[in-house]
């Protein structure tokens, strides 16, 4: 059973220095604030996966928190490049970024071989791109046809971190819309946490609705508007300004550590 | 001139004259008049997909790669994620059965990509300029462009049109369009027809029905071939027979406007 | 764009004497009513592809209707044997029927491989039974950790047939409760015919509804109680006891015959 | 002996004593009574599964191969299909979901089968007697049966205690137990603990820690283990500390019998 615990508790409880860390939502549902209390827990050396690594990422890179990036597409979307992440892979800022790339398919691939237990996925990709020289991909012969795939090996992740719109308090976990990557994340991780905009005595069904039992799940936070500036359906909008933004801001190293500075004490003095 | 340059002139209708880029969307929509289905990410070719829906076909099935299968987007969505895909869409879907139900199960009639480079057999790199290890421009990479590619009966491609995008080599190939000519597509396993037109603010190509490569096959009106000419990196062929683009109308460019306002 | 069709010009414009036919519906939602117009309309030399043939194929296999079966489970559920399935295989009547079995778990990757156009699927499975010797099977090494898995060929069906609650007039379909794999099983075939419970102005999105858009369908054809004696939340019970009495009908030839003649003059009748 | 042969008595408390399958059925809730989860058939292990949740265990998680996560049956379900099982279920998943994500994924606890013959090891047969080819009877095949045993954490197998079923050698092996004994499941791969127990109308059996082989350790009450080694088509070991099972309670048998009559 889940358990409901305070953002910050839950964070120090699942989230260790050096962990792989899965956090998704596909434009909708980023999970910010567990991403942002990671950062204030200066949580370091960690493989950071995702396949957009969006904003969220783009900030743990610039502070320094990872040792490594498994991603598919590393832009902001709508706006242009992500200046930490290409800092960091073009000159080594804050320090050298190990990376891994593959396309979107092998991305969801990897993830569905994970929630499915099985070592890895097969796809009809990669073939004839310099990508397939670059990353973790094996060619493989159908049995049956001879047809030539694509095997990538499968995604567990010591944790993973999503946000929903809402949990009971046995953490039975809904989200619905845009419904993402997010349920492969979770089950084929070892530990998980999903924060969530409120608490509700009892789900109700929704149309599109995903529910993660609690006994997948290993703690709910609540954490309402903690997707934002991303978004989560029926709940919050989503700031494009903000991700406009964002592109002046992480441009320049100073006011990228300004605004670390500034909203990591933003952020310790909400929680404190 | 004008109407080529980007600098807004005034039609007889009084209103501004197409700009290039306008008159690049405007004829994506029209290519997007006779589809089915399209798979597009953000950008120009949401907007031109939107804009075939207002204007040429309103039953147009938009795909994004978010999830989102028939959505009926009002605005242009800065985010393939954006709620109004979501809430309008026929029926939404995980990531994983995006791509392998509906992508890789060929599902899809066309495909509107983008890219930083282009070679003359269409294909992309939008993952790094210069070095792969030490990129003088690190791109975001490939998203789901690879197998978009793969899966989708057609390819459509939207690009500038400049000697930077339109390239004699790659700096990466993210994503294959016909490879290395003919029969190369068939080698690989890749199942649908690949890159069959690229549209630009100068014009259109295509790539030859025999050796595949790139081609111009239309200019906008006012566009000199050797205008295009200089502004590939290789030395592009010309059709025999090049059309010239019907000029934006006035339709199509008060909608356009009306829908990049919303 | 799905057309809209009456059942029987919908049954004679896309299932053909010869072809392979999977109807699916795990225990809810099973389509008896195109089934039957199978039968009526006399359809030959089928190969039925069903995870769990269940009475409707338990009565195709006993008009003759059926040169192969595809399966994963034959019995009559809750109830016991299936009689007419048994006779074929036991004693030819009325006569010999090839067959093909699988597990549930190795029909459902070949569905899904189908869907995805994927020429097999692979999952943990069939090692050290006899199925495996007996069966589309084959083992295959992962090429990242060396592990022996399981692999199955892709199901590509020639018509994929299936009930749903409810249909738009663009031919968008809508089914929700127990989804077995239904989607899978219409995207994997080539053709595909959805009965309805009804035709309605607009699909409300319901929770835990699958929708295919009626550009992935070939027809659909309304069909009220189309699911009898299996159901359709919302709209029909299951009728328990008519499989409780199949299995008096089913175990004695000339008892079948009888029921077969008088179930195609009365649904002759009613659609005439 | 009138508790075990089937004929009702009377007992103390004034209600008919337990039929030896009601004690069967019992003694299977009993052992659900510290599971989480569990994975069931229709027939005998649904309606211990949903007496586990009437007496000891009101958090256990009933799952169905028919895709219901969390179902709260009020009834015994004819079929694994039932409307209620959807209806009152956490989640309701695909089949091809339930068999990657769910068993595959190794996600639940206990799963309980039957089969129509089980051999020393706790392989089963539920695919044919006589031969493959010319069978003398053609049961339903495996169904879930091969892969909720590899991918659950531990096996319980409820069958009615006779020669017919307790076979020396299997006519065909649908699922492996303990296959040909200890180093088996592993090296087929099989991931779960495999069988644990085999509960029947006259006893408990359980793999010995050492050997594998299934050993008689329990019997219900009034029987004798050579009734039991007579009732099995092997030379059954039987264990050195017998436990005799503990009979069902008032307050078990009348939920049962409850929810029988529902």
């Amino acid at each position: 059973m889940a358990e409901i615990l305070p953002l910050p508790v839950a964070v120090a409880e699942l989230v260790r220095d050096g962990d792989s860390v899965a956090m998704e939502g596909f434009t909708h549902l980023i999970p910010f604030a567990a991403g942002h209390e990671m950062l204030r827990q200066g949580r370091r050396d960690l493989e950071l996966i995702r396949m957009t690594p969006d904003l969220l990422y783009d900030q743990l890179i610039g502070a320094g928190a990872a040792r490594r990036l498994v991603f598919s597409y590393g832009g902001n979307p709508g706006v242009g490049s992500l200046h930490r992440f290409r800092d960091a892979i073009e000159h080594d800022w804050p320090h050298p970024l190990e990376f891994e790339e593959h396309s979107h398919a092998g991305m969801a691939a990897r993830y569905a071989a994970g929630a499915a237990n099985l070592p890895f996925g097969i796809l009809r990709g990669y073939a004839g791109t310099d990508l397939e020289r670059r990353t973790a991909v094996e060619r493989i012969a159908c049995p049956f046809t001879g047809e030539s795939l694509a095997a990538v090996p499968a995604l567990r992740p010591d944790v993973a971190i999503i946000h929903a719109q809402e949990a009971d308090h046995h953490g039975n976990v809904q989200l619905w819309g845009i419904p993402g990557v997010q349920k492969e994340a979770v089950l084929a991780a070892t530990r998980s946490l999903v924060t969530v905009e409120q608490i509700v005595e009892e789900l109700q069904p929704r149309p599109g609705g995903i529910v993660l039992p609690g006994w997948t799940i290993d703690a709910v936070a609540e954490a309402p508007g903690g997707s934002l500036p991303s978004y989560a359906l029926g709940f919050t909008e989503r700031d494009n300004d903000a991700y406009r933004e964002w592109d002046a801001i992480s441009r320049d190293r100073d006011r990228f550590r300004a605004w670390l500075a500034e909203h990591l004490l933003t952020t310790t003095e909400a929680t404190a | 001139m004008t109407a080529v340059t980007g600098r807004a002139g005034r039609s007889r209708g009084g209103h501004r004259a197409a700009t290039p880029e306008e008159l690049q969307t405007v004829v994506a929509a029209r290519r997007l008049g006779r589809a089915r289905s399209c798979f597009i990410g953000v950008g120009r070719p949401s907007t031109a997909a939107i804009l075939a829906r207002m204007l040429h076909n309103p039953e147009l099935v938009i795909v994004y790669e978010s999830g989102t299968i028939g959505a009926r987007p009002y605005r242009v969505p800065l985010s393939i994620g954006d709620d109004a895909l979501a809430v309008s869409a026929d029926a939404v879907v995980s990531v994983p059965e995006m791509f392998a139900y509906w992508v890789q199960g060929e599902r899809i009639e066309l495909a509107f990509l983008g890219a930083a480079q282009i070679d003359r057999y269409a294909n992309l790199n939008s993952t790094v300029i210069g070095d792969y290890d030490a990129p003088r421009t690190r791109l975001p990479g490939a998203g789901g462009a690879p197998e978009i590619s793969a899966g989708c009966h057609e390819v459509a491609i939207i690009v500038p049109h400049g000697r930077r995008t339109f390239v004699e080599q790659l700096d990466f190939r993210t994503t294959v369009g016909h490879g290395d000519g003919p029969g190369s597509r068939k080698r690989l396993g890749l199942r649908g027809a690949g890159p069959t037109a690229v549209y630009t603010e100068l014009g259109v190509l295509e790539p030859d029905p025999e050796h595949l490569e790139l081609t111009l096959t239309q200019v906008h009106p006012g566009v000199d071939p050797e205008q295009v000419r200089a502004a590939t990196g290789w030395d592009l062929l010309v059709a025999e027979h090049l059309r010239e683009t019907v000029p934006a109308t006035a339709e199509e460019l008060s909608a356009l406007r009306e829908l990049v306002a919303r």
